[in-house]
């Protein structure tokens, strides 16, 4: 029977990556995922662990040695944050159109410049279109479950696509909270040992990562597409199998106090903690507020989405990263265009804050929140505002 | 002179090449190709079971025209600079593999490709780590002096005073002005178990390399001369000639750095290095200086490499160079 | 607006020929536009190279598929390579080679417009190379007036330098010598 | 240009691109690529060393029971370097014939 423990996220994740008796990691050192490719290392030189830790000199490597190793069926683990993340970036396209399984976790942390150690999405919102499935963890128990669903999902041969976890660096990843560690029995059942399709075999010889000239190219991408695509349902049935196995279920799109409430809250990774916290403070003063918080980010889960903004008005979209120039940040951007289509919209504000680690606190979900509907009873178009930056 | 070769090390003879081959008729290289032959006899030596890893090339493009493939064996490519890299984790999957018993144990080679482009510029950084992570791996540099598949680039690895798209031989500039970069010397300074030198034109040498690359235990570096009758402007038919006369003119010279003793084939008569560049278009608009610099240059790089087989060697008095040559490979 | 595909071989400088009849176009104060089947080109394997040619500006960025001119620099692709396909019906096809038309139209089964020329020979004897992108200009320029030949001196010059003496020569004996049959 | 065959619809498609069907380039006759000459072998001459065989970049000689070696013009590209490198002269470039 396993029982709630104290322990730091990080911990967590490398104990969860363990109970997935991963075959091969390789990983190069970034703060705030230090700790995780740490602990793993303990792991494996204490023989808890049986599997090759390779201490690459880049994350550029770190990402193509577990292409490599996935590439032969080993089940295959990495993880980074910010700038690592953009160095991979590269890869992070080869990937998934191999149609490789493997699992990183994504401790996201600022893009430079300014260097800034602390949290905030641009790193992952950079790498939205490299064709990963995309999951965030709100706190340390969903990193831990995320992480084991995240091997079953990537290695389903309906799926065959690398897997990323995302938490927030030092706000989720450095803190110690109660965690349930699932026991190895348990985990067993739920995730058997990987049975590769692709495989790099000598008696059986593929070539993998050949030239695709322009009369395949768009084939083999298309292939990819509906292969992202139809793993929602894939992902939807590990959640069931999860729930059944471990008891905790998860949603593609988390709802929070959504009944009765004409104004919603939109968050994605541990923040939304917080801001529930401030709905909480809010439906006590008769605020007609609730929240939801994206878990499943790729592919965009659109008929969840829909169902749960049914009866809202305004959507407050808490962004943690900026497209300069552009439209706004990237989650008020993908609901504008999710919504550009449906006969009724609620209006959506989007709200760009909280970025290089500046804390949210309750108050800036609350000013958020009342900004949003102010903005909406105005009537007036409001493209994005970055709320929190001192204009004195 | 030491020759501890593996254990069961048997040297090929020319009666004894093996007909195997890992790479099939219908690549798409140029006519006289001298880069997929070295491929090809590198992985004629090694043999299977043998997985390969290609960096982004000419040998990934000519091999791989999806939906058909030139390779015999298994074959990943993923980008321009992580061969070294994506062989790492190839072979730590295997070795992990092995060990939980999910797949059976065996000797498989795991073979990296790379020209000289992906391996002493963009990809020296992840072929660095992977030596010194001491992965079991071959990794093979096929030198063909410059970024043949975008159009004849120049790289690191273009030899002094040669014409490239981006060396060009100008009224004010002519040609290369950089020296080529020693990466056999930078492995051997890794401290792995081998390295060596090869060229098409000793295939019975090069094959014995390579052999005893994938042979010894640890981390094996090869870098093998690859002519590129494209790109050095020469005939299609001169493949073979250009990789003797650049050893017998000791610009390449041929020898094998093991656990970091220098073993050098000895050339005490090479011939003028004029002799090899007159045959390349490449080398046309060399001005006597420029051959006279390539020369003095050449004599003295190959005076250091003597040098170096005494000093790791740490022999004292061994037969002299003039025995030593006559010893024909 | 006129659409020419030329046939020819890596490391032949078929698009050498293309680029040069280009510029010689937009001399005479027309517009061209000149590009090869991108891709890589290995030398000895057949490759393919475009050019469009009006009295107007060109707004049109994809491959020719229904040419009005095909040139084949190398006869040794006649048997391995389509060259007729997409060829519009009134359009010329237009060959290096030393076989008579009768030869040819079996060989092809094509009984459309044509012109011959022996460019090889010509290129060995005023070249010494058997590179015949240069000389078979001559022909295309005697069978479709494209531009004059004075207009391919400047681009030439420009291109060859010393020896662009050579290849006027040689485009000059196949602009006499190109057989046309309607 | 020979066409790519086998152009699938994007369903049949293998799975991530990878090319099950190893030295299927075999079907590729490169032997179309030769334009100006092809090497032609005098058995009188040939002493069995198979230096044609090593040094062909497109292995299109083959051992044959007699130990004498077969060129194969499918995929010969008449690059020539057989011809250079024989050492009895008994390989010779021959015009191809047009």
């Amino acid at each position: 029977m396993s029982v709630r423990k104290g322990m730091e996220v990080s911990i967590a994740v490398a104990e969860a990556v363990k109970l997935a008796k991963v075959d091969v990691i390789a990983a190069y050192p970034i703060t705030p995922q230090t700790h995780i490719v740490e602990h793993l290392s303990e792991l494996v030189a204490d023989g808890e662990l049986e599997a090759a830790f390779i201490p690459v000199e880049s994350e550029h490597s770190a990402l193509s040695a577990v292409v490599g190793a996935a590439a032969v069926g080993a089940r295959s683990y990495t993880a980074t944050a910010s700038q690592g993340l953009a160095l991979m970036h590269e890869i992070m396209f080869i990937a998934s159109s191999l149609r490789l399984p493997m699992v990183m976790t994504v401790v996201n942390r600022a893009l430079s410049a300014p260097i800034n150690i602390w949290n905030d999405l641009s790193d992952i919102m950079a790498e939205r279109d490299t064709g990963w499935i995309q999951l965030f963890a709100v706190n340390g128990q969903e990193a831990v479950d995320l992480t084991l669903q995240a091997f079953k999902i990537a290695e389903d041969p309906r799926v065959l696509l690398p897997v990323v976890v995302n938490l927030d660096g030092f706000i989720l990843s450095h803190v110690i909270e109660s965690v349930e560690l699932p026991d190895q029995e348990a985990v067993d059942r739920f995730l058997p040992v990987f049975q590769p399709t692709l495989r790099l075999d000598p008696d059986r010889p593929v070539s993998m990562g050949a030239f695709g000239s322009p009369d395949v190219f768009m084939e083999v991408k298309k292939q990819v597409e509906e292969a992202l695509i139809g793993s929602q349902e894939v992902v939807a049935e590990v959640w069931r199998d999860f729930e059944k196995a471990f008891g905790r279920s998860y949603q593609a799109v988390e709802r929070y106090k959504t009944q009765g409430a004409e104004t919603l809250l939109v968050t994605m990774g541990s923040i939304s903690e917080t801001a529930m916290t401030a709905v909480d403070g809010m439906r006590e003063k008769g605020q007609k507020v609730g929240l939801i918080h994206i878990r499943l980010w790729r592919p965009f889960p659109f008929r969840e989405f829909f169902q749960a903004i049914e009866g809202a008005k305004v959507l407050a979209v808490v962004d943690r990263a900026l497209s300069p120039g552009g439209p706004g940040g990237p989650v008020g951007l993908e609901i504008k265009s999710a919504l550009f289509d449906r006969r009724e919209r609620p209006y959506v504000a989007d709200f760009v804050t909280g970025l290089g680690g500046r804390d949210l606190t309750e108050e800036i979900f609350e000013e958020i929140a009342t900004k949003a509907e102010q903005y909406a009873r105005s009537g007036e178009a409001m493209r994005y505002e970055m709320i929190g930056v001192r204009e004195e | 002179m030491i020759t501890n070769e593996p254990k069961d090390f048997k040297r090929f003879t020319p009666k004894t090449l093996p007909q195997e081959e890992i790479i099939v008729s219908g690549h798409r290289a140029c006519q006289g190709c001298g880069e997929v032959l070295a491929l090809r006899l590198v992985g004629k030596a090694i043999g299977t079971p043998m997985i390969v890893v290609s960096a982004t090339g000419c040998m990934e493009i000519i091999s791989s025209p999806y939906p058909q493939t030139a390779w015999a064996v298994p074959w990943l490519h993923v980008a321009f600079e992580n061969a070294a890299a994506v062989a790492s984790g190839v072979e730590a999957g295997l070795k992990t593999l092995m060990a939980k018993g999910r797949i059976p144990r065996r000797k498989i080679a795991v073979v990296a490709f790379a020209g000289d482009g992906g391996t002493a510029d963009i990809g020296l950084q992840s072929l660095s780590g992977a030596m010194e992570r001491g992965h079991d791996f071959v990794y093979v540099c096929l030198d063909n002096e410059a970024y043949m598949n975008t159009g004849i680039q120049r790289s690191s690895s273009t030899p002094y005073g040669a014409m490239t798209t981006t060396s060009p031989a100008g009224k004010v500039i002519g040609g290369q002005t950089t020296w080529k970069k020693n990466l056999a010397a930078i492995m051997a300074a890794h401290n792995i178990p081998y390295v060596a030198t090869a060229s098409p034109a000793y295939h019975l040498d090069l094959m014995n390399k390579a052999k005893k690359a994938a042979m010894i235990k640890g981390p094996a570096y090869l870098h093998v001369y690859s002519p590129c009758p494209t790109g050095w402007r020469h005939g299609t038919d001169l493949a073979i000639e250009v990789s003797r006369l650049v050893v017998e003119t000791n610009i390449f010279p041929l020898y094998e750095v093991i656990d970091g003793k220098y073993v050098v084939r000895k050339n005490t008569k090479p011939k003028p290095v004029e002799e090899y560049l007159k045959i390349q278009r490449r080398f046309s608009h060399l001005t006597p200086e420029m051959i006279q610099t390539i020369q003095k240059r050449v004599d003295e790089e190959y005076e250091k490499l003597l040098k170096l087989e005494v000093a790791t060697q740490g022999l004292e008095g061994r037969e002299g160079p003039k025995e030593e040559a006559a010893k024909k490979d | 607006m006129i659409e020419v595909r030329f046939h020819g071989r890596g490391g032949q400088g078929a698009v050498t020929s293309t680029d040069l009849m280009a510029q010689a176009i937009i001399e005479e104060g027309r517009y061209a536009q000149a590009f090869p089947l991108f891709g890589p080109e290995r030398r000895g394997a057949p490759v393919l190279a475009f050019m469009r040619a009006g009295e107007e500006p060109i707004r049109i960025r994809s491959k020719v598929y229904h040419p009005d001119v095909v040139v084949v620099l190398d006869p040794t692709l006649l048997p391995i390579v389509e060259v007729t396909s997409g060829l519009k019906p009134e359009g010329l096809l237009i060959i290096n080679t030393h076989k008579t038309v009768e030869e040819v139209r079996n060989i092809l089964g094509y009984s459309g417009r044509l012109a011959l020329v022996d460019a090889s020979r010509i290129a060995m004897e005023e070249m010494k190379v058997p590179i015949t992108n240069t000389t078979m200009l001559g022909a295309l320029i005697r069978a479709t007036g494209l531009a004059q030949m004075a207009s391919m001196d400047r681009p030439l010059e420009k291109r060859f330098g010393k020896i662009a003496e050579r290849n006027k020569r040689a485009m000059q004996r196949a602009y006499g010598e190109t057989v046309i049959e309607e | 240009m020979a066409k790519i065959d086998a152009l699938h619809p994007w369903r049949e498609t293998p799975l991530g691109g990878a090319i099950q069907d190893a030295g299927n380039a075999r079907q590729f006759k490169t032997g179309d690529w030769r334009s100006q000459e092809r090497p032609k072998t005098d058995y009188e001459k040939c002493i069995k060393c198979g230096f044609c065989w090593v040094y062909c970049p497109d292995m299109a000689y083959t051992l044959r029971d007699d130990g004498f070696y077969e060129w194969n013009g499918d995929y010969c590209k008449g690059c020539g370097i057989c011809a250079r490198e024989c050492p009895k002269e008994a390989i010779q470039m021959i015009a191809e014939e047009v």
